[in-house]
């Protein structure tokens, strides 16, 4: 039987580096869902393939019981599959409320009606909290608000499933804690969440099971409290931690 | 808000109205022209304002020109903007000396396609228009009234050359080389049907781009073919690179012709301009009567004729337009054209006089460089040297 | 709104002008419309979508060629016309694959070469074009209905300019000039959005350049394919401010007058101080005179500013 | 092969060294700053009467003159990148692009009208010519084979100099990605300076070989840059192999094209090699993968 997002078998090589290895991951609806793993891992890798921006060297993704790998990102993402990035990437020169209005004009499969796009981006911009910057260029909001940005962004798009990219990374505290708050809102609307995060304690608080990637490989899978203690994800961690430490430059 | 935007907006209009109020005294003949102070004809004409102040000086020294309607002589006085040697601009200049300057006659900008472009100002407003430095046929073909041009047309730029080739009957071959352009384009169509006239055989006609600088594939095909004549019709820079790898490729015909080599040609080229044959207007001592205004005018203009020997045809001009007033008696438009039309005198470059579409008589002498100094070598009667032909070849 | 009525207005104006004694100021007004309708049209592809097109004047010499040649066979006006703004689009459909493979200063060099390219075609192909000696179009005075028809097609620009930046294709546009490739995996349809861009900018640029020979009567290679069509409207959206559509008519105008009432009084330098103004807009003042400090509040009270300050309106609407 | 093939053959070559010793100074100005230097044909315009000078008035020989331009036209370079181009170098791409054709192309202007007004010839070569060579039916011009040999020559110190000192490797890592180069702690803006100033000095020197063959304009800047960023796109960026061979086949392909098609072809023939490479192979024959 077919689950509501499927990865089977995922490879990808990049210039004979094997980026992942046959990384297999099923995501049940509502849900949220971790993918942890040291530097290196594969993470966004795995994102920028379920989100079609990448193809899979081997294997296929299944949202829905249909195949989406191979559609390209534009598709993907109207069949309700968003995503935010890394490294910020909001339409710089354009205002809060334009950066969510081209969501809302072209990332759904039926687009909002012209009159009623105005007030459905205010909307969407009030859930994470941007209601007050609507007419602010994005060029210059602080990184956690540019964040939330791409997060208001991905869910103009209506996205049954939300790809969350280091959400919270370079954030401070209070500002993760807000983070949280709203990602817990999102995922009582009903749309599943996949996230790729560094900071374990997010994870823990958020996530219902947890995948951990290593060197492309998956090492373990299971609920938060069950991966922490997995000898192999210890390793992974603490080896990359020691890693680390012998070659400080390499 | 819309206020002040209106308020603007008739700012703007009052600025723009403001220059046009001006009017011309009756107490002056006004005189319209553009000349390229900048843009790239500013090498061929860029200080010949000064050609015209100065000839307005030396007329008006004398108390100007004899108009009878007046019963006494009434000063020149120019209004000359720069076209930037580009049509739109010529073309706009012209029509602000039309309704804003309100000029009673106008000279011509450099060049056919300024000419063509700023023309149709003098034919709409119904003011003379005195082409200089243009000699396109299209020009004189489209059945303006209101036009005269002082030069000849194109094709026949330099017909007194092949009429000497044909009586000298010693060249047998010739071949062309033409610069994509108006005018170098317009005299080899005129060549080519002049050299077979002159029976000579036409072995090849290589038309190139404006800008081109390496002749090497070009002179690797005339040393096959071998011609007597190497016929170069271009603007002076081409000319320049062309003959000095000719030289370099050691390219030995009997004989060249480059149709402008002025004395920047002759600067650049050193001893390879020996021997070339140009065209010129006028050259110092040639017999062709009274030629004392030319240096009246270049010397007060402080322009060198060698470095600009499209300077006379411009003195030819002043001439002519200065009798058309004269015999016309009036500063009337429709009858200083009247007498433009029927016009015939001799002026500092010979007899000039009209065709029916309006194109001059003046025209172009054939003259070969001997020892760095331009003689005139046909026809017999005005010459100052005379043809070396065949060429010494280069070692 | 103020946006239609503060033109409708100066339209007014102008449309005026030639019944108010002013025969001078048409031929200036009607070269001015010439390059603002260039500069704002290069703007869409130019502004909007952030891909510097240096070869916009190619469709004004298309345009400007086929409306000759046309007119020489004994077409109307009007046909003419027709035929030219066809053709310029069909050119900006076909020669918008090749050149879209390309980004940033590659793209705008490809584009640069393109003019020379058809430059190159237009002298070489004499029988059809007349080659280096151009063409001249049945003679007469054409100033006045020419001009009413570039201040129509200008007019018919700006509106065109006005509601692409309002529609969604603006948005898309936008966003590409933002980041193609987020643009892309939000659903914008990039490639389809660009050859688009490209097409609808040729149109007015291919019109103006047809009513500009019909007045001019005459046609030659360099007068429309020249260095100074090519670049001028370019300056004059980068002066004004490119990506909003006063930019370009503030430009328009200020080069102009700056043309008219300085360069008149100056015979020499005109190219070096065109020259000094690019180096100084581009060392501090790269988004134009309508994003300076001075200007921009009196932009945006008008309601004339960039899309980020349209939506402001809108909100003030709907939430008050 | 026909003599005249090979008379063609030679002439391209001799033809399109000065293509790509002027193409390789903007090479490494588009490289190591991003910046598309539409003035970079002034300079060469500079250069070319500069060593005219040397060689009118002072009797310089002009291959002499071609050495001496370079400290010039060094310090030249460092001032129009501290004053014109360090102010913009850290802009966002798409404002960098805007804001650079702005600069070099007002510097382009400015440079042309001032030469222009005080330059006072329009039209500038210089009559020195050596003694032509003919081997076997071909004849060679000394003076353009002479160039090609100081071209090599140069290019090989170039080529020397970027692979083996600090500064040359340093702007090879620049060109590869400033970000990454940023990162190992190369003083980007001074490594840009002079890079710039080389490709200024290169390009002047350039000038000074092609006044001893073709005329020069005041004017003539902007086609020729257009030109020789014809070669560097076709040869790959800031590839000194790559400019020269660049250089070498448009001057050949510019011949043949001339000779088999007809003269009035030839200009054509730099658009569309670039137009084909652009499709086929965006980063140029010798340019490295990004």
């Amino acid at each position: 039987m077919s689950r509501f997002l499927e990865c089977r078998k995922i490879s990808k090589v990049f210039g004979g580096i094997k980026a992942l290895n046959n990384v297999s991951l099923s995501v049940a609806p509502h849900s949220i869902v971790g993918v942890i793993g040291p530097n290196g891992a594969g993470k966004t890798t795995l994102f920028n393939i379920i989100s079609g921006s990448l193809l899979p060297s081997t294997g296929e993704v299944i949202f829905k019981g249909k195949r989406i790998s191979g559609m390209g990102p534009a598709r993907v993402c109207r069949l309700g599959i968003a995503r935010t990035y890394q490294l910020v990437r909001p339409f710089n020169s354009l205002s809060a409320m334009e950066n969510v209005m081209i969501g809302l004009a072209f990332g759904r499969a039926e687009p909002v009606a012209r009159r009623a796009r105005v007030a459905e981006a205010f909307k969407i911009l009030q859930m994470v909290g941007l209601e007050g910057k609507t007419n602010h260029a994005a060029e210059g909001l602080t990184l956690v608000e540019k964040k939330h940005l791409e997060i208001a962004r991905a869910l103009a798009t209506a996205p049954q499933i939300l790809l969350l990219d280091e959400v919270v990374s370079g954030l401070n505290p209070t500002e993760i804690t807000r983070t949280v708050d709203t990602i817990k809102q999102i995922q009582k609307r009903g749309i599943t969440i996949i996230m790729v995060e560094h900071i374990l304690k997010v994870v823990m608080a958020l996530c219902e099971r947890v995948v951990v990637l290593n060197y492309g490989v998956q090492i373990a899978e299971g609920t938060p409290e069950q991966v922490v203690l997995d000898e192999a994800v210890i390793e992974a961690y603490i080896g990359s931690f020691e890693d680390a430490e012998e070659k400080p430059h390499a | 808000m819309e206020k002040r935007f209106l308020a603007f907006c008739l700012t703007v209009a009052l600025v723009i109205g403001f220059p046009f109020s001006a009017m011309a005294g009756p107490d002056a003949i006004h005189i319209g022209a553009t000349v390229s102070q900048t843009g790239h004809f500013s090498s061929e004409v860029g200080p010949f304002k000064r050609l015209m102040t100065s000839w307005a000086d030396l007329v008006n020294d004398q108390g100007g020109i004899m108009v009878e309607e007046y019963g006494k002589k009434l000063p020149v006085k120019f209004t000359i903007y720069d076209d930037k040697s580009d049509q739109a601009t010529a073309k706009k200049y012209y029509e602000r000396l039309a309704t804003v300057d309100k000029v009673d006659m106008m000279l011509g900008p450099y060049s056919s396609p300024l000419t063509l472009a700023a023309s149709t100002a003098g034919e709409n407003h119904h003011i003379p228009f005195i082409a200089v430095c243009a000699n396109s046929p299209k020009i004189y073909s489209r059945g303006f009234k209101w036009l005269v041009g002082v030069i000849d047309l194109g094709p026949r730029y330099t017909y007194r050359y092949w009429e000497m080739i044909k009586t000298e009957g010693k060249a047998k071959s010739v071949a062309f080389v033409v610069e994509d352009t108006i005018h170098p384009l317009g005299v080899f169509k005129g060549s080519q049907k002049l050299a077979e006239d002159a029976e000579l055989k036409v072995l090849s006609s290589d038309i190139v781009p404006a800008n081109t600088r390496d002749f090497t594939p070009i002179i690797t095909k005339l040393k096959k073919e071998s011609p007597d004549i190497v016929y170069v019709s271009s603007n002076i820079p081409f000319a320049i690179n062309f003959m000095k790898q000719a030289k370099e490729m050691k390219l030995n015909p009997n004989e060249y012709h480059c149709i402008h080599h002025s004395g920047i040609f002759k600067d650049a080229l050193g001893s390879a301009a020996e021997y070339v044959i140009g065209q010129s207007y006028w050259v110092e001592g040639m017999k062709l009567g009274d030629t004392q205004l030319i240096n009246d005018v270049l010397k007060k203009a402080d322009i060198s004729e060698p470095r600009y020997p499209w300077s006379p045809a411009y003195v030819a001009a002043f001439q002519i337009l200065q009798k058309a007033i004269e015999n016309a008696g009036t500063l009337d438009k429709g009858k200083v054209v009247q007498s433009l039309k029927n016009l015939k005198m001799e002026t500092v470059l010979g007899e000039a006089r009209f065709a029916e579409t309006g194109y001059g008589s003046i025209n172009t002498y054939p003259s070969q460089i001997q020892g760095g100094v331009y003689k005139v070598i046909y026809p017999p009667d005005v010459a100052t040297g005379k043809h070396t032909y065949p060429r010494p070849p280069w070692e | 709104m103020v946006f239609y009525s503060v033109f409708v207005l100066l339209w007014i104006i102008l449309a005026a002008l030639p019944w108010l004694g002013f025969s001078y100021g048409v031929v200036w007004i009607f070269l001015l419309a010439v390059s603002f309708t260039l500069a704002l049209s290069y703007d869409i592809v130019g502004g909007y979508m952030g891909y510097m097109n240096l070869g916009h004047s190619t469709f004004f010499g298309l345009g400007a060629y086929t409306t000759a040649i046309l007119l020489n066979q004994g077409f109307n006006l009007f046909t003419s016309l027709l035929a030219a703004f066809l053709l310029a689009a069909f050119f900006a459909a076909l020669i918008s694959y090749p050149l879209f493979r390309l980004r940033g200063a590659y793209f705008a060099l490809a584009t640069f070469g393109l003019i020379s390219l058809i430059e190159v075609l237009t002298v070489n192909l004499r029988d059809l074009t007349g080659g280096s000696g151009g063409i001249s179009t049945p003679p007469g005075n054409h100033m006045l209905p020419a001009y009413y028809m570039v201040l129509g097609v200008a007019a018919a620009t700006m509106v065109l300019s006005h509601s692409v930046a309002r529609s969604k294709f603006g948005l898309g546009l936008f966003s590409i000039r933002e980041d193609e490739e987020v643009a892309q995996s939000f659903g914008v349809p990039t490639s389809l959005y660009k050859g688009l861009a490209l097409v609808i900018s040729s149109v007015p640029a291919s019109l103006v350049g047809g009513i500009y020979v019909w007045n001019m009567t005459y046609v030659s290679p360099e007068s429309v394919f020249g260095l100074e069509i090519a670049l001028s409207p370019i300056i004059m959206a980068m002066l004004g401010g490119t990506g909003v559509m006063i930019g370009p008519l503030v430009g328009a105008v200020f080069i102009t007058l700056v043309q008219e009432f300085l360069w008149t009084k100056v015979p020499y330098f005109h190219l070096a101080m065109y020259g000094t103004v690019l180096v100084l807009l581009g060392l501090f003042m790269p988004g134009g005179i309508v994003r300076t400090r001075w200007v921009k509040p009196f932009i945006q009270r008008l309601g004339l500013g960039e899309a980020v300050e349209y939506f402001k309106n809108v909100d003030a609407e709907r939430m008050s | 092969m026909s003599a005249d093939f090979i008379q063609l053959l030679v002439g391209g070559i001799l033809l399109g060294g000065i293509y790509g010793l002027a193409a390789f100074g903007l090479s490494i100005t588009f490289g190591v700053l991003n910046v598309l230097n539409l003035a970079h044909g002034d300079f060469l315009m500079l250069g070319s009467l500069l060593s005219y000078g040397l060689f009118v008035w002072l009797g310089i020989n002009p291959f002499v003159a071609a050495i001496l331009v370079i400290p010039a036209f060094m310090v030249l370079g460092v001032g129009f990148y501290l004053l014109l181009l360090k102010p913009i170098a850290d802009k966002p791409p798409h404002q960098l692009l805007v804001a650079s054709i702005l600069v070099t192309l007002g510097a382009s202007l400015f440079i042309e009208d001032i030469t222009a007004y005080f330059w006072e010839r329009p039209v500038t070569g210089i009559s020195y010519t050596l003694p032509p060579m003919e081997v076997a039916g071909v004849v060679i011009s000394s003076t353009r084979l002479l160039v090609l040999l100081f071209i090599f020559a140069l290019a090989c110190a170039m080529q020397l100099y970027l692979k083996k000192t600090f500064v040359g490797k340093s702007i090879r890592a620049i060109v590869q990605g400033r970000e990454g180069a940023k990162v190992v702690g190369i003083p980007i803006s001074r490594v840009s300076a002079l890079a710039f100033s080389i490709g200024m000095a290169l390009a002047a020197s350039a000038g000074a070989f092609y006044v001893t063959l073709f005329t020069v304009t005041p004017v003539m800047g902007i086609p020729l840059t257009i030109k020789y960023l014809c070669v560097v796109v076709l040869g790959g960026l800031g590839s000194i192999v790559g400019s020269v061979f660049g250089g070498l086949i448009l001057g050949v392909a510019e011949t043949l094209t001339a000779y088999y098609c007809g003269a009035e072809w030839a200009p054509t023939i730099a658009f569309v090699l670039l137009i084909l490479i652009l499709i086929v192979r965006p980063e140029g024959l010798f340019g490295a993968k990004k």
